[in-house]
């Protein structure tokens, strides 16, 4: 089962398993090694994101879309097409946001801020209503509290059915904030945040095993890949 | 002035959107004015919204660089941990813009398996990730430990409710309850868990969402109407 | 007894460290003594396959990997079980992500699954990579009714028209099914707000044992299943192996996870356990001065 | 009427009209000077008697606004609790660190900050360093935002707005140093463990109303007052449609079948 160490020879491996544990070793303490590996992944992600956001994202929407030649320089074959002058309007804006690094322009910056807010909120508004209002208020209501099928009453369904309903109802209540929690009305409102705990110590027991996998998978390469323990 | 330009673009931009989810699909050119004009702000302004977002990355990158940079300059406390920051911000901006490695010159994918970009994120930013991650497993646990505590009704529900699930998660759970008789194996750990997700979760869940989706619309309709002041504070107007 | 007492009330304040040791040797020991456990499918996972099964053939799925190396993990063998039942049930697939890490994600499920488990599928014809592009749930509306408006190339650079595999597809709304595994935002929840509920389109998918509990409000009204953490992936390629038990590898990859996983979970709550058990003792201390 | 307006949509028109409505109305209400009180929050009570604490022990106080952007309602939401929140730091003459993970929000912070220590007289005491951004990647976020508390020792960790897994490593870091934390989020994933690991909550909408109760903005008051007649609507509907749905269940009766639907019509989905 336990084979003997077979220390890997590839130095990416190498690399990586040292990166791995210079973060681990934040859990005893703070100490110059993870500092070392919090300062590169810092720099790392930030310009990954850059690249990766310019590329996928900023390349084909603006660059081409204004310069429809440009494409020929990621892909030689492609056919360009008639520009697209609307690509303008997000290069402006884009311009706009990054005027937020001259101290005295930086106002400027407020516009696209704005723009982005606003398409958010517009979206979202909409967005939410139905799924998160409308949909959740047909969910609950669903077939009512005695279900039927064939004439038989689906005891079970019905159950589910009833806390159901008085759980989202007394949660909703406790969720409004401008009346005190007090006698008939407080008992509600509690009764709503005892299911809430009910949720939180499910989500937080499901989680468990969320992040025991991410554990897993990073002990799986220090045994497997660094020192070849795993068959 | 300045402030009051804002808030148009602001209101203005939510207001077309919210329309155009009512909006009548326009079919045609004789389509009315108003309806080819919604249409083209739901097209346009999320491809608009996502472009912004690459500046924001850029505006995010640029000012990173600036405090670290300032930090190196000034030689101030832990400079050489900047200085790591900057070398490596600058080499992977170099590697992954000009598209070192893969295919040649500028061409094809900048995540192509040969490229060097791909080789930096399997080897540095991959495990980095990865790892700060499993730290959550090691910090779960001990939270659990410290938070699971028998001292009210409230916390007592806390833990009964995440110990079902933790236990229904895993054989040990299931056999601890297997013998249970066929009427009642609807109290079967795997069964009981599944039960505590579906239900009562859900309750909880959907109560928090309805709320949730209110505060959205409010937040959205006291930004429309300039009556939000989170936004961006007040100097410089 | 006294003693065990003792032990137990000091055991209040244990240095978390400690907790950190056991763990770490807790999962140590399960993985190189290699058990696992088997399992099968709940009926919010069964649900997802078997809306693949019934698909017509040559339907396409939209396959959107929303996550980082960092849950990975969880959400790879997800991503490997379904494209493999995708691919041999003959459903053309499309990768695409939320995520500025999706590239790299996609790059890894490919070359694993696409390429080395399934030599004769075709790129364009049995999968297709759209890739990452900004704008998270924006990007989903943009994409509601034409894929085109975000992306005239895939990720090889090839124009979308020429891609059999899409042929059927203008918009979201032309896809049999729209997965989406997610491990946070934008990610499952944005394609079921910005897709799912204003098309009509089907939308499972699967999520971190993190994010699985805020997902059930929406089954089944607005989801047709959900693989939550490694048990839903572990469950998934219980139901492949029962279906395809011919073409399947003998133990796979999530299924293989749950060993050390039962391990981790049993440490903790006996953690949980004794924790309790030193402030019932150190009570009864307290009243008994 | 049908060449402006998608058929398909009325239901969903006429509920976002009736919510907007109400929220709208009781934004204008406050506008013209209603008083509107909101409930006690125990967790906002502890922010004042926190930051006095913190202070007195000559340690500063850490503000995380969320991982996201802007455009994120939570992010706005946090940042409206940080005004106050700077002004009685700034009162104190105490230290207050801000770290972000995105520039847009950086930018606002330092202006909401840089005005409450002006505001507060104590413009001398403030750097506008003390608000950084840090990565837009979460992870190397929570690295070093983790090295920070570690290094700085606060004495109060303040955790607003939206949150993906960082919460448990920015809690339990804060734990660690000691500091009195409390925290604030609508990411329902994230609320457990705040739950477990910080002293206070505000759970969900709590949060978003805990903005309006510290500044007293009485726009924001109106519109709680509008959000709650929401939840009062939506009590009612769903008690409605449970009590119509259990009796054309039950009796099976043409005419409460056909009530039931009409009115679970206006619920319509797809």
């Amino acid at each position: 089962m336990i084979a003997a160490v077979h220390l890997s020879t590839d130095l990416t491996v190498w690399v990586s398993a040292l990166l791995t544990l210079m973060v681990f070793s934040f859990l005893y303490r703070d100490n110059p090694f993870y500092k070392v590996a919090e300062h590169i992944f810092v720099g790392v992600s930030a310009a990954y994101w850059m690249v990766i956001g310019f590329w996928t994202t900023l390349w084909p929407q603006v660059i081409v879309k204004l310069l429809p030649a440009a494409s020929r320089v990621t892909s030689p074959e492609a056919t360009p097409g008639p520009a697209d002058l609307t690509a303008l309007a997000p290069l402006a804006l884009g311009l706009l946001m990054l005027c937020r690094l001259v101290p005295s322009w930086s106002w400027l910056g407020r516009w696209p801020t704005a723009f982005v807010i606003g398409t958010t909120a517009g979206y979202g508004l909409v967005r939410y209503i139905r799924s998160d209002f409308v949909y959740q208020i047909r969910a609950t209501v669903g077939r009512g509290l005695l279900p039927m099928a064939d004439g038989r009453w689906l005891w079970q369904e019905s159950l589910a059915a009833l806390v159901i309903l008085i759980g989202t109802l007394s949660g909703i209540v406790y969720f409004i904030n401008t009346r005190e929690h007090r006698g008939g009305y407080g008992r509600i409102a509690h009764l709503g945040l005892l299911f809430m705990l009910v949720t939180f110590g499910a989500s937080f027991g499901s989680a468990v095993m969320a992040r025991i996998a991410l554990l897993i998978g990073r002990f799986q390469e220090l045994l497997g890949d660094w020192l070849g323990l795993l068959s | 002035m300045r402030r009051r330009i804002t808030q148009i673009i602001l209101s203005t931009v939510a207001l077309l959107l919210i329309a155009s989810a009512f909006a009548t699909r326009p079919s045609g050119d004789d389509a009315p004015v108003l309806t080819r004009l919604l249409a083209f702000c739901d097209q346009h302004f999320s491809v608009w919204f996502s472009v912004l977002a690459v500046f924001a990355f850029t505006l995010g990158g640029v000012n990173l660089m600036k405090t670290h940079w300032r930090k190196v300059r000034d030689r101030a406390a832990d400079w050489r941990y900047s200085l790591i920051t900057l070398v490596s911000f600058v080499t992977v901006l170099v590697v992954g813009l000009a598209k070192f490695g893969g295919p040649p010159g500028l061409q094809g994918d900048v995540t192509a398996p040969d490229g060097w970009l791909t080789g930096i994120f399997e080897t540095v930013l991959s495990p980095l990730h990865a790892t700060l991650y499993a730290l959550l497993a090691f910090y779960i646990s001990s939270a659990s430990f410290r938070a699971f505590r028998i001292r009210s009704t409230a916390s007592t529900i806390l833990l009964a409710s995440a110990l079902i699930v933790l236990l229904g998660r895993i054989p040990f759970g299931a056999t601890m309850t297997a013998w249970l008789p066929a009427p009642l194996t609807f109290l079967r750990m795997e069964d009981l868990s599944l039960w505590i997700l579906k239900v009562p979760n859900t309750a909880g869940q959907r109560a928090i969402m309805i709320g949730i989706a209110l505060g959205v619309v409010a937040m959205a309709m006291r930004l429309i109407m300039g009556a939000e002041k989170g936004q961006g504070g007040r100097s410089g107007e | 007894m006294n003693r065990i007492a003792d032990i137990l009330v000091r055991f209040e304040s244990l240095d978390r460290r400690w907790i950190y040791l056991v763990m770490a040797l807790a999962v140590t020991g399960a993985l190189l003594s290699g058990l696992y456990f088997p399992d099968r499918p709940s009926d919010v996972v069964r649900p997802v396959y078997e809306h693949i099964e019934a698909l017509p053939s040559g339907a396409p799925i939209l396959l959107s990997l929303d996550y980082s190396p960092s849950s990975a993990p969880e959400l790879e063998p997800m991503a490997e079980a379904l494209t493999r039942h995708a691919l041999l049930k003959g459903q053309p697939l499309c990768f695409i992500s939320l995520w500025p890490t999706g590239n790299n994600m996609i790059a890894r499920v490919v070359s694993r699954i696409c390429t080395e488990e399934f030599p004769d599928a075709v790129e364009g014809r049995d999968w297709v990579r759209l890739g990452f592009q900004a704008g998270g749930e924006m990007l989903v509306n943009s994409l509601r009714d034409s894929l085109s408006a975000r992306y005239e190339l895939d990720m090889g650079g090839t124009p979308l028209s020429d891609l059999p595999a899409l042929a059927s597809v203008q918009g979201l709304g032309d896809f049999g099914l729209i997965l989406s595994l997610s491990a946070g935002q934008p990610g499952l929840k944005e394609w079921i707000l910005y897709a799912g509920d204003v098309l009509d389109v089907p939308v499972a998918g699967g999520c971190t044992g993190v994010g699985a509990p805020q997902f059930f409000p929406y089954y089944p009204l607005q989801l047709v299943g959900l693989l939550g953490a490694l048990k839903g992936a572990a469950e998934y390629e219980a139901a492949l192996a029962e279906g395809y038990p011919d073409d399947m590898p003998p133990v796979m990859r999530a299924t293989r996870g749950m060993g050390p996983q039962a391990v981790a979970h049993a440490v903790i709550v006996a953690f949980i356990l004794l924790g309790n058990l030193a402030i019932l003792v150190a009570r009864r201390r307290e009243v008994g001065r | 009427m049908s060449a402006y307006v998608d058929p398909q949509t009325w239901n969903l028109l006429l509920v976002t009209i009736v919510l907007c409505g109400l929220i709208a109305w009781g934004i204008l209400r406050a506008r013209r000077g209603d008083g509107i009180r909101v409930r006690r929050f125990a967790a906002l009570a502890e922010v004042e008697r926190a930051v006095v604490a913190a202070t007195e022990a000559g340690r500063p106080v850490f503000f995380v606004p969320g991982v996201r952007d802007l455009d994120n309602m939570q992010t706005v939401a946090a940042l409206s609790v940080l005004a106050p929140v700077a002004a009685q730091v700034a009162r104190r003459g105490g230290r207050l660190y801000v770290p972000t993970s995105r520039s847009m929000v950086m930018e606002a912070a330092r202006d909401i900050c840089r005005d409450a220590y002006a505001e507060a007289g104590r413009a001398y005491l403030w750097d506008d360093d003390q608000v950084s951004y840090i990565s837009d990647d979460q992870l190397g976020f929570v690295a070093r935002v983790d090295g920070l508390i570690e290094r700085q020792r606060p004495g109060l960790c303040l955790f607003m707005g939206y949150f993906a897994s960082e919460s448990l490593l920015l809690a339990e870091g804060g734990h660690h140093v000691g500091a009195i934390q409390i925290a604030g989020t609508a990411s329902p994933v994230q609320l457990p463990f705040f739950v477990a690991a910080c002293d206070h909550t505000l759970i969900g909408e709590e949060f978003f109303a805990a903005g309006a109760s510290l500044e007293g903005d009485r726009h924001m008051l109106g519109s709680l007052r509008g959000q709650d007649l929401g939840k009062a609507a939506a009590v009612v509907a769903i008690l409605c449609g449970v009590l119509l749905a259990t009796l054309a269940e039950v009796t099976g009766a043409d005419a409460l079948v056909r009530l039931h639907d009409a009115f679970m019509d206006i619920f319509r989905t797809g």
